[in-house]
């Protein structure tokens, strides 16, 4: 069956990929919070910390892993588990782009397109909440357990909000699958202002993007909704028992929940892998650009180097990204890799804003944050659907 | 029932997804008769929804017809509503007997 | 045409005075109550123009609101109708009645519950106006219940006396006798003509043979004779009527003299069609009649209460009333209707002068010599006597005289009697005029009468004008249409009539005037008749003794000590101690272990499936 | 194919409701569920009901069992202790039990025939739209009324769990 080995070999692509991108963005927020913080961040390990991912995997693959003796041990093991499937499951249903053509196999820049794509996608996060439930519970200690019954909470109130948000954009579009949902935002309005959800009529989608991007927030955990892991009051929450493989699992996790998020927030409103301008504005040529100009920044520092490797380092990188340039120039690698670009560029603002905002703001109290939930995105949200509803059913 | 070997067949028998709920509504059962902790009573009662709405939609298969995945439907909801208040109720119990064995909470009988 | 407005001004008056009366201020009760059926007058003159009524060209006009009962071959709409007779009734209705409610602003003046007064008034005007309007017997019956209720409500009006109270009630019990014929009537009806619509049901009876002797149609025409001897107070049921001038006088006038006791009257003249074709049930209409006339009248003669004299006066007109209708001329008695709904209204309306002035006295022997305190009350009071009196050329004298020629022209005996009955109520009516106005003043010396207040002698001069001119307008002529050409009589007759009527006013005069010896004499001579006449015969002791004890012994002792102790309760405990015989057997099997009723269920389910599946061939 | 899914997800369920009856911890049993209403999950998608696969896993695995697991983990109330009366229970039941899925099953053998069998995507009418068409339009009546249930549901569960001011 070639589609099963299509699936195969386009799961193992995502899993490449995705496993790398985990890893290099905690070293990306590593580093913007240090630049936030007018630190330099972590760069012992390779050029500019570069290779900082790669010894910190080798730290936690090689630590003991302890298992404290009072937890119990079945849902202690389960959890991590639980955790990390809920949150890697979701990325086989995202679209990264449209249709190619590969050494003639006709196939989708996606592992699998579901017609119900995104309320899968809801709900398989929605069980992400076990994980940090059952490990909370399990490991038999108050402030874990407090940390599992906050984040289960929490979850659910802002699970809520956060469907409604998506509920909108939905209406105008009318379908529930990712390809739908991003060919259905193609197009510019006077050849120039993109259809993305948050611009389309008949009702511009901000209100419902900004309630996404703040319950995303929430059902990540992270600040300023971090409260299942507030070291200050509960040591690190649901998963302070847990050390080396099983802590970075959650910890890896989290951080697939977050490119989650910001994929289905690019998906949703950003257009997916719609340029942010036409074609004939020259849209097709940012990617060249950048990718030309770091290559340029890359030969231009390796002229006087700042350590003696750097002089073989950096022009490396320099080839490396003037060869991705060229990709990007001759057409049946714009073809693949443009809409890739796209995608990747807005998905990484929004992780880009993850991390900003947590460089940035303090962290909520418990009964703020419900409040919040409860008292003010929830109507917010309903309000914006029915306004929503009413203008799609008028139009 | 003899398992026919699947080339023989084209797809599934119908009657395995009947056969499937009525296992699971049995144990439901089961659960609800011999398990003693009122949460887990509950759950089996769950899981006899669970088991009714594999039937519903079995059916309205067979029929070809989707008011079946609207019976499911609605039973979910009022699961959802009955969950919420039968929680409730089971945090009131507890506060008032803290214990979860129903066989404590015997005060129907007088 | 919309109809309805008629109506439901008036009741839109009720809402309003009845929900926020208790805040308003006594000026917005006069201007919502007064206003409402000023409006529903004006509304009803302008409606009449517009078809016609008053150059004489007013055909039968329908209309259909809505389908208020739609079950089976029953279907009952609400449906409004005018026809001449309607038109007269409207008339008389909306025009008395807003001269009354005039005349109660001044007179309730003082009183409490002045809102609830006018609420009640004007819902009485909304049942009535339905009962007229109402082109079926369905919704003439509404209206009919709707007036009962509101005489009740009025009558006891009063209610901190008990004699109100007790008055309210014995209005509204001996009505429900009169009703249950009337309902029963109804019914009839449905099921001989298979409708209730006027227009379908005469329809059907025009095509009938008129019945020789008892049938279906006799035996309708009688229950709803009994029904309106009940509202009009004829013999037997007249009783309550005396009493209900435990009221307000206004409502007296309005109600118990002008407006709801003619229901009666409406009801038998709109059923003419059913009644002519069962002479009998006529023959009984009018014996009624002429008895209850002459009857009331006895009584009247020698009445101390002002009101009560004029009450029982008005039971005797009533009775004419019915002789007409009996003999046929219903023309002439909805003629009557009309005049003595002018002079009996202007008597009620006078005697509640009279007793304003006096604040509160109603004995006559305690008044005299009023003439020269309050004269317009006296000018207008004497102008009514004369037109009940018959004197020509007022209005009493066409409609009575027009009455007793159709009644001679039935049967000479009955004339001889109205005739002997007009004399007598020219008589005792201007007794009480007398007693009241003439001679020096015997009451309590210490107050001193005043006139009323315009608002009370303008409504008296309006129908003191009414009633002496009245009788111009051409009723029968008007009606000729619907009931045939009025027949005259012969012109020895009229002379009779006047005379007796004159005669009676110069008895009077030398009786009370002249020589108030005479009568005490008379009454010492025949005490014994005197005594049976002053207590009205001794029929409400007889009633009492015949029918309410019975009625309330058997209520005390079978009803309640056996039926309703030993049987009724005796069922419900038994249940009840039965039930929990039985649960306590039953508790055997609650363990109160909800596992083990999950238990039960599912050992039943699977019973039923069992069964099932047997049946089903398993 | 079909048939090697169903027999995996059948599977997955029948033995995650057998550990719901017999573990002691409820959070065993309660995860055994959220198994169950996984798998049953995938067969509602082999049957065609995609919309109801998806409310299934949004709204009971992740609403309902979401709210068992915390009301669970609140009261903490460890396993269940041995069985000390009403044993019969369990003797008498479990027999009846059994009977009771035998009748059931023979009835459907013996009122469908063998015969028509299930094809994966042979009935298209569970999808969002058609569902939605349907509930908005024949059932509308129902629909509000249970979101009044529900909105009802949730004021007895507020005034019931709230804590007593007094």
């Amino acid at each position: 069956m070639p589609y099963l080995i299509l699936s195969l070999i386009k799961l193992l692509i995502v899993v490449l990929i995705l496993m790398h991108t985990l890893a290099y963005l905690q070293w990306v927020e590593r580093k913007v919070i240090a630049h936030v913080q007018l630190r330099v961040g972590p760069r012992r390990v390779g050029p500019h910390g570069l290779l900082q991912p790669l010894a910190d995997v080798i730290k936690l693959v090689t630590k003991e892993g302890l298992v404290p003796s009072h937890v119990n041990t079945i849902f202690y093991f389960l959890a991590p588990f639980v955790a990390v499937l809920f949150a890697l499951i979701p990325m086989c249903l995202i679209p990264f782009g449209g249709d190619i053509n590969v050494f003639g196999i006709h196939t989708t820049l996606q592992v699998t397109d579901v017609s119900i794509g995104i309320l899968l996608v809801l709900g398989l996060s929605g069980m992400g909440v076990y994980g940090v439930a059952l490990a909370g519970w399990s490991s038999n200690n108050k402030y874990s357990l407090l940390g599992g019954l906050r984040s289960s909470a929490q979850m659910i109130s802002y699970e809520l909000p956060m469907a409604l948000a998506i509920a909108a954009p939905l209406l105008i579009l009318n379908t529930l699958s990712f390809r739908q949902i991003v060919d259905g935002q193609a197009g510019f309005y006077f050849g120039f202002i993109p259809k993305w959800t948050i611009f389309q009529g008949p009702f511009p989608q901000i209100v419902s993007f900004l309630l996404f991007m703040v319950a995303g927030f929430a059902e990540t955990n992270r600040i300023p909704f971090d409260l299942p892991e507030a070291e200050n009051e509960l040591v690190a929450g649901f998963h302070t028992e847990y050390s080396s493989m099983t802590f970075a699992a959650f910890f890896m996790a989290e951080y697939a929940n977050m490119i989650t998020v910001s994929c289905i927030a690019t998906l949703l409103f950003l257009g997916g892998w719609h340029p942010l301008w036409p074609e004939q504005y020259g849209s097709s040529l940012v990617a060249p650009l950048i990718f030309g100009a770091s290559g340029l920044v890359c030969f231009s520092h390796a002229i006087r180097p700042a350590r003696p490797f750097d002089r073989i380092t950096l022009p490396v990188f320099g080839v490396l990204f003037l060869g991705i340039a060229g990709l990007f120039l001759i057409p049946a690698g714009q073809q693949i890799l443009m809409p890739l670009f796209w995608f990747g560029a807005k998905t990484g603002t929004i992780l880009f804003v993850f991390i900003w905002v947590r460089a940035t703001l303090p962290r909520f109290r418990y009964d703020q944050l419900m409040n919040f939930a409860w008292t003010f995105m929830f109507p917010l949200a309903l309000v914006n659907l029915f306004v929503t509803g009413l203008l799609v059913a008028l139009s | 029932m003899p398992f026919p070997p699947f080339q023989m067949i084209a797809g599934v028998p119908l009657t395995w997804y009947l056969t499937l709920s009525v296992v699971l509504f049995a144990l439901g059962v089961a659960g609800f008769l011999f398990r003693r902790n009122i949460i887990t009573v509950f759950m089996s009662i769950e899981l006899m929804l669970n088991a009714v709405n594999l039937s519903f939609i079995a059916f309205s298969y067979k029929l070809k017809q989707n008011d079946g995945h609207i019976f499911s439907f609605f039973v979910m909801v009022v699961a959802a509503a009955e969950a919420a208040v039968g929680l409730a109720i089971i945090l009131t119990v507890f506060k008032n007997r803290q214990t979860l064995e129903i066989d404590e909470v015997s005060s129907l009988k007088d | 045409m919309q109809l309805w407005l008629i109506p439901l001004l008036p009741l839109a008056g009720f809402a309003l005075n009845g929900l926020f009366g208790r805040r308003l201020s006594k000026a917005a009760i006069n201007a919502i109550a007064v206003g409402s059926v000023l409006l529903s007058f004006l509304w009803v003159l302008k409606t009449l123009n517009t078809l016609g009524a008053f150059n004489g060209s007013l055909t039968a006009y329908n209309e259909h609101y809505y389908t208020w009962i739609q079950s089976g071959a029953l279907n009952i709409g609400v449906d409004f109708a005018i026809d001449r007779l309607t038109a007269v009734w409207l008339m008389i209705v909306t025009g008395v009645g807003l001269l009354i409610h005039i005349y109660a602003v001044g007179y309730m003046a003082h009183e409490g519950g002045y809102y609830r007064f006018f609420a009640y008034l004007n819902l009485f005007m909304f049942f009535m106006l339905v009962l007229v309007l109402g082109a079926n017997y369905l919704l003439l019956f509404v209206g009919w219940e709707g007036v009962g209720l509101c005489s009740y409500l009025l009558i006891g009006f009063y209610f901190l006396e008990k004699f109100a109270t007790d008055a309210g009630n014995k209005a509204f019990i001996v009505n429900r006798i009169g009703d249950f014929g009337f309902s029963l009537a109804v019914f009839l009806i449905w099921t001989h003509f298979g409708s209730l619509d006027f227009g379908t049901v005469f329809g059907k009876v025009q095509g009938m043979p008129v019945e020789p002797n008892v049938g279906w149609i006799t035996a309708i025409s009688l229950l709803l004779l009994v029904g309106a001897t009940g509202k009009s107070a004829q013999l037997p049921l007249y009783v309550w009527l005396p009493d209900a001038m435990a009221g307000p006088t206004p409502v007296s006038a309005l109600i118990h003299a002008a407006t709801m006791v003619t229901a009666g009257i409406y009801m038998i003249a709109r059923s003419a069609p059913i009644f002519l074709h069962s002479a009998s049930a006529l023959d009984i209409v009018a014996i009624v009649g002429i008895a209850t006339a002459f009857f009331a009248a006895t009584i009247g003669l020698a009445q101390t209460d002002i009101k009560k004299v004029f009450a029982y006066s008005t039971v005797s007109q009533l009775g004419y009333m019915f002789v007409g209708l009996g003999t046929g001329a219903f023309s002439a008695s909805v003629f009557h209707v009309m005049t003595h709904a002018f002079f009996k209204a202007l008597l009620f309306l006078g005697a509640g002068s009279v007793i304003h002035a006096l604040s509160g006295e109603q004995d006559l022997r305690r008044m005299g010599g009023l003439a020269k305190k309050i004269p317009i009350t006296c000018v207008t009071l004497f102008c009514a006597g004369v037109a009940i009196a018959g004197v020509p050329p007022f209005s009493g004298f066409f409609s009575k005289d027009a009455i007793l020629a159709a009644a001679y022209e039935h049967a000479p005996w009955m004339y001889w009697l109205g005739v002997f009955t007009a004399g007598m109520t020219a008589f005792y009516v201007f007794r009480a005029l007398f007693l009241c106005f003439f001679g020096e003043y015997r009451g309590d010396p210490h107050l001193h009468p005043h006139e009323s207040p315009p608002s009370m002698w303008i409504p008296l001069a309006i129908l003191a004008a009414l009633s002496l001119g009245g009788g111009y307008i051409n009723i029968p002529k008007f009606l000729t249409p619907m009931f045939g050409e009025p027949h005259e009589g012969e012109p020895w007759l009229m002379y009779v009539s006047v005379a007796m009527g004159l005669g009676g006013i110069l008895i009077a005069y030398l009786f009370y005037v002249v020589a108030p010896a005479i009568p005490e004499g008379l009454a010492k001579a025949f005490s014994g008749p005197y005594r049976w006449i002053y207590n009205k015969f001794y029929v409400d002791e007889f009633y009492d003794a015949t029918v309410v004890e019975p009625v309330i012994d058997g209520s005390r002792e079978l009803l309640w000590r056996i039926a309703d102790v030993r049987m009724i309760d005796g069922v419900v405990n038994g249940a009840g101690t039965t039930a929990s015989a039985m649960g306590n057997l039953l508790r055997r099997a609650q363990s109160g272990y909800i596992r083990d009723y999950a238990g039960w269920v599912v050992g039943g389910a699977i019973l039923v499936i069992a069964y099932l599946g047997l049946k089903g061939g398993l | 194919m079909d048939a090697v899914l169903f027999l995996i997800f059948a599977a997955i369920a029948v033995v995650c409701a057998v550990n719901l009856v017999v573990q002691t911890h409820p959070i065993a049993s309660a995860l055994s569920l959220i198994g169950v209403m996984g798998s049953l999950a995938g067969i509602y998608l082999q049957l065609g009901g995609e919309f109801i696969a998806a409310a299934q896993l949004v709204v009971y695995a992740g609403a309902i069992m979401v709210l068992f697991v915390f009301v669970i983990m609140l009261l903490n109330e460890g396993k269940e202790r041995k069985a000390k009366r009403r044993l019969w229970v369990t003797f008498a039941g479990l027999p009846l039990l059994l009977v009771f899925v035998a009748l059931i099953h023979n009835l459907i053998l013996h009122v469908l025939p063998p015969s028509d069998s299930v094809q994966f995507g042979a009935f298209t009418g569970g999808t969002a739209g058609a569902i939605g068409m349907k509930l908005f339009t024949a059932y509308l009546l129902p629909f509000e009324v249970t979101s009044v249930l529900i909105l009802i549901a949730i004021v007895g569960a507020i005034v019931l769990a709230r804590k007593e001011v007094d």
